[in-house]
């Protein structure tokens, strides 16, 4: 592999990364704090795309402002979600909680059949985005640039609200012990909701970021959410940091395994998912 | 061959004879009066739903245009339609599912695994489908040639025009000498591109193979693809992937410039309504740069005949959407159907089976001929570069359109 | 008189399990007798069955969340169709993908028992997805996407001693029924056997189990690799039937029917996967005769259900049902 | 006396935090041992690693003559080595019988049998049925474990562990919340057993009664260090016991 695709698909990994970091993050507060596995969680990646088409195009709204509104309606789904069905099963076994979530990608995947239709919606490319800039002599989308930038501000984003606000303080200790937490007088079921909805907001984000570039359909709640998971257990599940590594992992994987082994792209993600369990069981930087 | 179909499916009704006298609500013995029941199955869930949905359309678009023309010797036409999810357990029990509702014929059916799976099952159910969809050319080749399997048909295009149409398209023109090849990575992709580039290669020596890469069913995200072959200077690009992922591939490979090098990229499949509605807008800004070239089994601006604008004009009228080819292919054969039974008086599977072995049927995709010896339609379809102009279609569109006779790019028996 | 009831409970459980049984066995002998449609979806119910009461051996019996089931049923599947398609043994196909399931499950378990929970579950599906894009990728021996099609509904033929043709659907019918029932009864003594006590043990608690001194490690892979032979059994029996094998029963989605169908059942009772596999089928039945949106209507009961009557409908019986009655008695009795 | 288990140099560690500094002790042949001292002085931790539900970090462990530092912990309970949880730790949804079963199963190497019977197996029946009466569970019988009250749950564990038929049996706190008539029960239960079954026992209690009632041989613990060790009579008057127990009154 030359220097120079070793940068360019590296550039091209780095963007890919970023899509799941935002996803991943999500998946793992919300699985961190509430200690629930949301199979949903790729749907809302879906449903935030299908907002932000609408915002974008349909209402014709700025790009920007469509892009907030529609990470909005995600938190609001979100919200839904974890107030009037999750809360009411927190005390019974995993495979419940997954269940439960599956259920809500079966009624996703037809809502977006029913809203927007089965065809493939894509938006026009926003102008300001719309261009490409020269790296190692070849040309490069600004609009990857523009997500790796949003992904690096959300990490920074996290990293301030986790760990310079009390909010932040309150979320990493419910995180580590509930009974603690809520002995320290915190709210459990309103931090719940509050989470829950947040990292739904990341999700949809991350779908309305993708809208210009990928084509929303109402099957890709479910082709997204297995990397994802992958991206969360090589990380350790409940742990932001390794979320974020872990997403690196995939999304360079991608980009390189297209040059290197060109025939086992899929294989690879899942053997090294299956790799790092066995060694590390709770994932690279360990999880809970 | 016929001899054996027909005493398999004497065994059959034997065997299930006393089933049948108990199965009364499953499985009625057609009387004159009843309705001519046609079985139609596609996928009308998660990301291909579209295509479905197309074949219904088309399906129930035929039905009504029979029935207003006094319906099949006289019988109305009535269809039944399944979600087949693209799976084959799936598509098999609809399939048995419209044995038990006593259709008479089936058509449909969009995956190449799933046609493949129901082919060699039609005879047990002593059913025929026509195919109005599913490209792999094993379904008549292997299947109808080869093992002999009768009651398969098919109505539309096997992967030939996608993979060796353009191959025509292109030999003369002495541009192109560097090409790569952006699979789905299936045997749809696996052979289109197999056939591309040895046929090509047949024409043009000289054209070498620069790059390919393979990508999974569900790529959300095709830039590492596109990126890594446009390292390596392709003058055409061939790509495989279809329904969204053509979409937002096409967005992705404009977003890395990628039109700004090439000469040609060869969109299998691009001519796809849901394709061109989808990358409308960018044909419409010159994204393209009018290197986009694309194909499909059917598109509503060829040919130009009145049959066919009538066709596209009661269709669009009906649906609010003009006809994709899976509608079309539809549309024609319950047509083929039709014409078959009343060629023979009869809708008994063996003796429409003879009557659709040659059959030759005007369709607003124009003529097609069933060729006897592996039940293929044979027909007509043009290339052409897309194009996006308000006045002649809401959406983009093909023009430029390069036409061959289907004798040329068609594969023909004994298929060696 | 605390033991009284309890014994009357006992009594009046079994005997409608009995009565229950005896019911059910008698429909599904008659159930050719409603054509072929019938029999294909009962065959496919039964299937399900036996592939779901392997998972529940593990999830309710075990205490392991396995996501990586269908692998299993997909090995079982293509090894028997490969076999037919080189000979024509039914019998052959059968045991030949069985043993292969339980082959890759011993090595997979072997892999995975180390690990509980969430874990256990990711694991499992990463396997499972492993075995799928194998599937997948290596086309000159699974055909790809395409599967593998045309394979033969085999003559069940053990020389010198019978030879059965199976093209008949309702006769191969009866031989799914056999098998089915057989793999589910010998389940069904494991869970009852010490075998299964030392299961249900580790399920209630890991180190008690290891405490008293037995390998936990050891027992999870056997309860692992029975299961995985199980799924293996219910994919030899699905591919002849459909006399076709796709990478779609290799798929994560197909590894969640089970789940689906023993939650619907009933999870910690042993006939909830059973119940449930035909609910599954029979709802969405229904379902595609009045919508489209299927997926959406199957969501809405999934939701319903693990909201509304969680233990699934077996144990909504035993503890709704059976009170009732048991005070009829005593009433009756008093 | 011969000694039965010897720990040689034995030390745990979490993180920076020492547990378990260098350990050594002797446990003699059927003479009944307390361990005492107050809270986080290392108890609990050093019978995890003498059974080997922790790892020691450096050490030797000798069990009648056969070194069993890296042995697994059913390993070691094959060899006679068994245990009670200062957590209640039973097979909650099992019924009384079947929690007794399955260590009479374990012992004879019949818990893999998978078509078998565990209730119908005569054996295991019979050793089941004096194990009841032993722990005076046999009319809850067919309960299940997690019905019983708290005291019976313990009983239940004890009989567990005694179930291995080890040779030595450690029991974390078999008192704790139990009343004054269980208690007695449980220590006319761990006497009868050191008689018949020359078990000998290893028990960690809070109870001083208990303790000065039911030991032959004391050791105290403090800062995960052996403080001293003796008679009774010598350890409740052992001023250094007195001192790290300020506060807590030792005895009466």
């Amino acid at each position: 592999m030359t220097f120079e695709a070793l940068v360019y698909q590296g550039l091209i990994g780095l963007s890919l990364a970023m899509y799941l970091w935002l996803l991943a993050a999500g998946l793992t507060i919300a699985f961190g704090v509430l200690g629930v596995v949301n199979f949903a969680h790729g749907s809302l990646y879906m449903l935030g795309g299908y907002f932000a088409f609408t915002f974008y195009l349909t209402l014709q709204m700025n790009f920007w402002l469509s892009l907030l509104l529609a990470a909005v309606s995600g938190g609001v789904i979100g919200l839904i979600m974890e107030r009037f069905f999750l809360r009411f099963i927190y005390h019974l076994d995993l495979a419940y909680q997954i269940l439960l979530t599956f259920g809500f990608v079966l009624i996703f995947a037809d809502a977006a059949r029913i809203f927007w239709g089965g065809i493939p919606l894509i938006p026009p490319m926003p102008e300001i985005l719309d261009s490409t800039v020269s790296i190692v002599g070849r040309p490069f989308p600004v609009y990857n640039l523009f997500v790796i930038f949003v992904g690096i501000a959300v990490s920074a984003l996290l990293w301030l609200l986790l760990d310079k606000t009390s909010w932040g303080e309150t979320v990493r200790a419910s995180a580590s012990d509930r009974e603690m937490a809520s002995a320290l007088g915190v709210n459990i079921p309103r931090l719940f909701t509050v989470v829950f909805s947040f990292a739904a907001m990341l999700a949809a984000l991350s779908g309305a970021l993708g809208t210009p570039v990928r084509a929303m359909t109402p099957g890709i709640g479910t082709s997204v959410i297995i990397d994802v998971f992958i991206v969360t257990v090589i990380g350790g599940l409940g742990n932001l940091p390794g979320a974020f590594v872990g997403a690196l992992i995939i999304g360079l994987m991608k980009a390189y395994g297209v040059l290197l082994f060109p025939d086992a792209d899929l294989f690879m993600t899942y053997l090294i998912m299956a790799l790092v369990l066995l060694f590390r069981p709770k994932g690279l930087l360990g999880g809970r | 061959m016929a001899s054996k179909s027909a005493f398999n499916r004497r065994q059959f009704l034997k065997a299930t004879a006393g089933g049948v006298a108990l199965a009364a609500p499953f499985i009625q013995p057609a009387q004159a009066q009843d309705p001519i029941k046609i079985g139609a199955q596609g996928v009308s869930s998660g990301s291909h739903a579209d295509y479905g949905r197309q074949i219904q359309m088309g399906a129930r678009f035929a039905a009504e245009d029979i029935n207003a023309k006094g319906g099949i010797m006289g019988r109305k036409v009535e269809v039944l339609y399944r979600d087949d999810e693209l799976i084959n357990d799936v598509a098999l029990k609809n399939a048995r599912f419209f044995k038990a509702q006593g259709v008479n014929f089936m058509v449909g059916t969009d995956s190449s695994g799933v046609c493949l799976a129901l082919g060699p099952v039609l005879p047990e159910l002593d059913l025929i489908q026509v195919f109005t969809h599913a490209a792999t050319e094993k379904l008549t080749e292997d299947l109808v040639f080869k093992k002999g399997i009768k009651h398969i048909f098919r109505g539309s295009v096997p992967v030939y025009q996608d993979a060796i149409l353009p191959a025509l398209v292109f030999k003369d023109n002495k541009d192109i000498k560097r090409i790569a090849n952006l699979g789905a990575d299936y045997e749809y992709g696996r052979t289109s591109w197999a056939m591309f580039h040895t046929t090509l290669k047949k024409f043009r020596p000289d054209v070498e193979i620069v790059g390919e890469t393979w990508a999974p069913f569900f790529t959300a995200d095709f830039t590492p693809h596109i990126s890594a072959l446009a390292a390596k200077k392709p003058d055409l690009i061939f790509a495989t992937p279809w329904a969204g992922e053509a979409v937002l591939m096409l967005r992705q490979a404009t977003t890395l410039g990628v039109f700004n090098d090439i000469r040609v990229w060869w969109q299998c499949m691009g001519g796809s309504v849901d394709v061109l509605e989808g990358i409308s807008r960018d044909v419409a800004t010159g994204k393209f740069k009018d290197k986009l070239w694309a194909t499909a089994r059917y598109i509503w601006n060829w040919p130009n005949t009145p049959e066919n604008k009538a066709f596209v004009g009661s269709f669009s009228e009906r649906w609010g959407r003009l006809p994709n080819y899976s509608a079309e292919c539809t549309y024609s054969a319950i047509f083929a159907l039709k014409a078959a039974a009343e060629k023979v008086d009869s809708v008994k599977t063996a003796d429409v089976i003879k009557a659709l072995e040659g059959l030759e049927l005007s369709t607003p995709a124009g003529k097609r001929v069933y060729r006897p010896e592996d039940h293929q339609a044979v027909y007509n379809v043009p290339a052409g570069r897309v194009t996006y102009n308000k006045e002649v279609a809401p959406i983009a569109y093909l023009t430029d359109l390069k036409v061959f006779p289907a004798s040329d790019y068609f594969r023909n028996p004994p298929f060696n | 008189m605390k033991s009284w009831t309890a014994l009357t409970k006992a009594g009046l459980q079994t005997r409608l399990a009995a009565a229950a049984g005896a019911a059910l066995a008698v429909a599904l002998l008659i159930i050719p007798l409603f054509g072929d449609y019938v029999i294909w979806l009962t065959a496919n119910m039964l299937i399900l069955a036996l592939f779901a009461v392997g998972f529940n051996l593990l999830f309710s019996f075990t205490g392991l969340l396995s996501f990586g089931q269908a692998a299993f049923f997909a090995v079982g599947g293509y090894v028997c169709a490969l076999i037919l398609l080189a000979v024509p043994s039914l019998l052959l196909g059968v045991v030949g993908g069985v043993v292969a399931a339980g082959v890759v499950a011993l090595i997979i378990g072997f892999l995975c028992v180390r690990h509980t929970e969430i874990y256990f579950a990711m694991l499992t599906l990463a396997f499972g997805m492993m075995i799928h894009s194998i599937i997948w990728k290596w086309r000159a021996v699974t055909g790809g996407d395409d599967g593998l099609v045309g394979v033969p509904r085999a003559p069940l033929e053990i020389p010198g001693l019978l030879s059965i043709d199976m093209a008949d659907l309702e006769r191969y019918y009866y031989f799914v029924l056999l098998l089915v029932v057989l793999g589910i009864f010998a389940i069904w003594r494991v869970v009852r056997s010490s075998l299964g006590l030392t299961l249900q043990g580790i399920r209630d608690s890991e180190s008690r189990v290891t405490f008293i001194g037995l390998s936990v490690m050891k027992y999870r892979l056997i309860a692992f690799t029975i299961a995985g032979l199980a799924s293996g059994l219910a994919g030899a029996l699905m591919v002849p039937l459909g006399r076709s094998a796709s990478p779609a029963i290799a798929n994560w989605t197909f590894s969640a029917e089970p789940v689906i169908a023993t939650m619907l059942g009933g999870a910690f009772t042993f006939a909830g996967p059973i119940v449930g596999s035909f609910l599954f089928y029979i709802i969405k039945e229904i379902v595609v005769i009045f919508t489209g949106y299927w997926m959406m209507t199957l969501g809405i009961i999934v939701l319903a259900m693990v909201l509304g009557f969680r233990g699934g409908v077996v144990s909504v019986i035993q503890r709704q049902l059976l009170p009732l009655l048991e005070r009829r008695r005593n009433d009756l009795g008093g | 006396m011969v000694a039965l288990f010897h720990a040689q140099g034995v030390r745990k560690t979490f993180g920076e935090f020492v547990a378990i500094n260098d350990v050594d002790m002797m446990l003699e042949k059927v003479v009944l041992t307390s361990i005492i001292g107050p809270n986080g002085a290392g108890k609990t931790t050093l019978i995890n690693l003498f059974t080997g539900k922790l790892p020691c970090d450096s050490g030797r462990l000798v069990f009648d003559g056969t070194d069993i530092t890296g042995l697994t912990p059913h390993q070691r309970v094959h060899l006679g080595i068994s245990r009670s949880f200062q957590v209640t730790n039973i097979l909650q949804q099992m019924t009384v019988a079947q929690n007794l079963q399955l260590p009479v199963l374990a012992r004879l190497g019949r818990a893999g049998r998978p078509f078998a019977r565990p209730d119908r197996d005569p054996d295991v029946r019979a050793e089941v049925e004096s194990l009841l009466s032993d722990i005076g569970l046999a009319k809850a019988r067919d309960v299940r474990a997690k019905a019983l009250p708290h005291g019976d749950q313990r009983l239940l564990e004890i009989g567990m562990a005694i179930a291995c038929r080890p040779r030595l049996c450690f029991l974390d706190e078999p008192c704790s919340g139990m009343n004054p008539g269980e208690r007695a029960q449980v220590q006319e239960l761990i006497r009868k057993l050191t008689k018949l079954r020359d078990v000998t026992f290893v028990i960690i209690e809070h109870d001083m009664d208990v303790v000065f009632a039911l030991s032959d041989r004391v050791i105290v613990m403090h800062q995960g260090k052996v403080l001293t060790e003796g008679k009774p009579e010598a350890i409740r008057n052992h001023a250094g016991v007195k001192e790290i127990y300020l506060g807590e009154e030792v005895g009466d």
